[in-house]
């Protein structure tokens, strides 16, 4: 078990540094901001993407308090960097007005997280995610 | 570091490591056991010792003992060989979806060189029946292959009551026992299997050293695959691996002395991990059928597959077999079993061994546990 | 017991030894290198750095490595590679009449499967020329297999002219070069021999592991002869054995270090054991041409053979190639020079390697004229 | 070099042990009664044999004293078993009368000398050499 031989007992698989440390942090004892808020907490906009033959799924609520996000919830079904993903929306949405998040693009995500050419649609799933979920507030802030 | 995974390589016994060691220092059996001169002939009593050593645990004559380079190479030896014996043309084979890649592939090969091969489907318990096997006969069967116990749901095919209706029918049986030897009891005296593949690394012995079991009374014929100097009575040619040889004939001893008693502790391990799981709702366990003791393979719902590797990391187990697994394609044992893509993917293979203790069985299972529920507990398919 | 049968196989080296303990002991290097899991893992990156080794040594890229159980596997994937990745049927090879038995074979078992093949006749010097070679050059010719380095008479062929007039050509160049890796400068970014066997055996490693280069620019393409899970690009399946391949590279990294001033001190103690033979008339070395440092083949006169042999029960000595020896025919290859099956017969090979000491040299030198000297004095055939 | 892995280092090609002890004796120090005698010693009769193709030759000669064999002399071109074959008979030989000579046959080499199937012409050879030499013998006597 020694980095001698070229191996990171800490990141075996061998992920991008930040998919693998916001990973190891929701399935450790700190799964910050993981789930889902509680049914009829008022604020709360949910968004939910998914690639395309349904094999992950990412989900999002983010509650407003005024035009700004006060706290944010995610769940994920999918590879780790799904979930970093996840992780990483949830953290960064916090503060921010719509259209901050609005400018929140896959590129970025890739970015930021460090995310391969082969898990492209991982961040895919983080732009989608946040645009259903601006899509469908408006949509509600419309209707109301 | 937990190690689970026995199924895929088992670690080399002291013992073992031990006998091989004067095959591995100076003025011991270094010379080369075709030589004609003292310490050639040392080196090959040595391997004419550990050949008896492997034919004692399966019941079989030093004679009918061919060393290879494993139970890959068995495998490729037994089915070309036989094939090539009898010739290729319209020859049928009969064998099974959930084989060793090592005979897929080279059933696969020989159907480009115009053989035919019927690929069994197994029940959902894991296991082919006798009669499915002669349901699958024609009169151009040349060969079934089928192995004993089958490397990712641990198992066992009834090879026992389908080698003497073979027999019968005089048609051939090649069986990998890749996994079986040391597991189950053999005697091939009793079972008249005509081939039989093993392998010194799934039974604390070293990796690269196998053996082919080839039958002499009645003899099994089939041409060489590796052409050269003639060894092993011409079926396999090249320098032998003193070493490796004295290390398999240790491992396979150590197993006819040993072998019972820790099957039946490490199924016992077995048993006491999969209670260890059962604080979790919706899993399953893949392969009811009889089966060796060192397996289990469980597909856990409501969980992704590489997300659940990934946060096991701790655990050395494996999700399907070693040599796919870096294909990350769900395993095909397991959808030939029924398993549907999403939940083959989300499967482990737990597989136990010599050197595997209670506690860390405990531990093991304690950390499935938690990280199942982790991740079900942050997952959008989960309610 | 003096040894000098370094061609046949050389002892390991305690170095070697030392480097694939870990992956012989517990918690070490021992699980499955194709393990998705960090002791695979590891197991994995010991093999990949022992692969960048064998690769240093030859001048090749690690990728171009494959490793394979010996030298005769390596030639055998090679040649049968080769033809059956191009087409059997018509398909023309050159080798030559002096190549390893595994060569032979090989080529004998692909004339049965349609192939043409020429066996070239060395001159009495024991090479075969490059002109030879292009002499025997058809349209149909898929392959040139050669060896670098005779096994028994330790001549060396002038692949460096040969490799560039094949390439220049468009005909694949095959070397098995078992006896020529450490022994004598190999440098394939310069020569451009497509497919090249190694074995570690020969080079102070384990026996049983060896690799083929198989060049990738201009790649050279071959059909794999062992099917399987896809190790090794797919060339070669089998669990790989770690601690195997760990050891043939760390035998080839002492080579890289010191094969140069090793084969000058034992191409000097193969010298002055000639020398110390001169007090023997009527005796013959064999094989006059350039050569490698480590072997002297030597027919006397007026002795039987299978005597010669036992009178010098003492000294580990080879007549003819170990594989053939067994059968008491007199070697091929000294036939295959000329020499007629009576002083074929009476013919040693004394190899000479690492722990080879000038005082068993002299010793060894002194017994044969002493020996030789009896045996004569007691022959019906001698006056 | 222990017996343990079934290699007698003494005699490690595992020749039958009345071969193997004659033949060491032969090519170790003490060669007795290998050789010829002088030319023109008195009272020598000389035999020879060998294998059809000749790849083995035995070649005896016994010196009479009167009619009993006062010393012997053999060589041999061929295997450790041929050497035995004439070492045996030049020491049998001595103080025989012709007609005991002429009773060896090669069915007692092989006993006397456990001489295996595979091997049998070596015995043959012996008893041919001396059915040669009685000959030679009984030939150059009716001369005289
Ligand atoms: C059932 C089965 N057959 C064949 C093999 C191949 O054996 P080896 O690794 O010795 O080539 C294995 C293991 O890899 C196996 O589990
Ligand atoms: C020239 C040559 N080729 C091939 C071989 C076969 O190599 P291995 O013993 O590794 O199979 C040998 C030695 O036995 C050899 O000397
Ligand atoms: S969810 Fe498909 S690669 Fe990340
Ligand atoms: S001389 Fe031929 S076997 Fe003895």
């Amino acid at each position: 078990m020694s980095i001698e031989h070229g191996i990171d007992p800490a990141n075996p698989f061998d992920y991008p540094q930040p998919i693998w440390s916001r990973f190891e942090r929701c399935v450790g004892e700190a799964a910050e901001r993981a789930g889902r808020f509680a049914d009829g907490t008022p604020g709360v906009a949910e968004g939910r993407a998914g690639t395309p033959a349904a094999r992950s799924v990412l989900e999002l609520q983010l509650r407003f308090d005024g035009e700004r996000v006060a706290d944010a919830r995610f769940r994920a079904y999918g590879c780790p960097s799904s979930i970093a993903v996840g992780s990483w929306i949830a953290d960064w949405s916090i503060g921010r007005s719509a259209s901050e998040l609005a400018g929140l693009n896959a590129r970025q995500l890739r970015e930021v997280l460090e995310i391969p050419e082969d898990r492209a649609h991982c961040a895919l799933m983080g732009e989608d995610a946040i645009k259903a979920l601006l899509a469908r507030r408006s949509q509600s802030s419309t209707q109301t | 570091m937990i190690y689970l995974d026995y199924a895929a390589t088992t670690p080399l016994d002291a013992r073992v490591l031990e006998a091989m060691m004067p095959a591995l220092v100076a003025d011991g059996l270094q010379a080369n056991a075709a030589s004609s001169h003292a310490p050639g002939f040392r080196a090959r009593a040595a391997v004419e010792r550990a050949r008896a050593q492997v034919a004692e645990l399966l019941g079989a004559e030093a004679s009918e003992i061919i060393f290879t380079s494993g139970a890959t190479e068995s495998n490729n030896l037994a089915i070309k060989g036989v094939l090539e014996f009898r010739g290729l043309r319209q020859a049928h084979v009969v064998t099974s979806r959930i084989e060793h890649k090592c005979v897929l592939d080279t059933c696969r090969y020989l159907e480009t060189q115009g053989a035919r091969v019927t690929y069994l489907k197994p029940g959902a318990d894991g296991a082919i029946t006798p009669e499915q096997v002669l349901d699958a006969l024609t009169p151009d069967t040349a060969l079934v292959s089928l192995m004993w116990v089958n490397n990712e749901i641990g198992v066992r095919n009834d090879i026992e009551r389908l080698a003497p209706l073979l027999r019968e029918r005089g048609v051939l049986l090649h069986v990998d026992a890749a996994q079986a030897s040391g597991r189950i009891d053999i005697n091939l005296k009793q079972t008249p299997v005509d081939l039989l593949s093993v392998s010194a690394h799934k039974a604390y012995g070293p990796k690269g050293i196998g053996a082919l079991f080839v039958r002499r009374k009645p003899r099994a014929r089939l041409a060489p695959q590796m052409h050269g100097g003639g060894h092993e009575q011409g079926m396999r040619s090249g320098t032998l691996a003193t070493h490796q040889i004295v290390g398999m004939g240790a491992a396979f001893e150590i197993l006819r002395r040993e072998g019972a008693a820790e099957a039946e502790r490490i199924a016992a391990l077995r048993e006491r991990f999969w209670q260890g799981l059962q604080g979790l709702d919706r899993i399953h366990r893949n392969g009811a059928g009889p089966s060796a003791p060192h397996v289990l393979n469980v597909s856990f719902e409501g969980v992704e597959g590489e997300s659940l590797r990934a946060s096991l990391a701790d655990l050395a187990v494996s999700s399907g077999s070693a040599c796919s697994s870096a294909t990350a394609e769900p395993s095909y044992v397991l959808r030939a079993l029924g398993r549907d893509d999403e939940l083959a993917n989300a499967s482990l293979r737990f597989s136990f061994g010599r050197f595997t203790t209670a506690g860390e069985v405990d531990a093991a299972a304690e950390r499935v546990c938690l990280q199942v529920k982790r991740l079900r507990s942050i997952s959008a398919l989960w309610n």
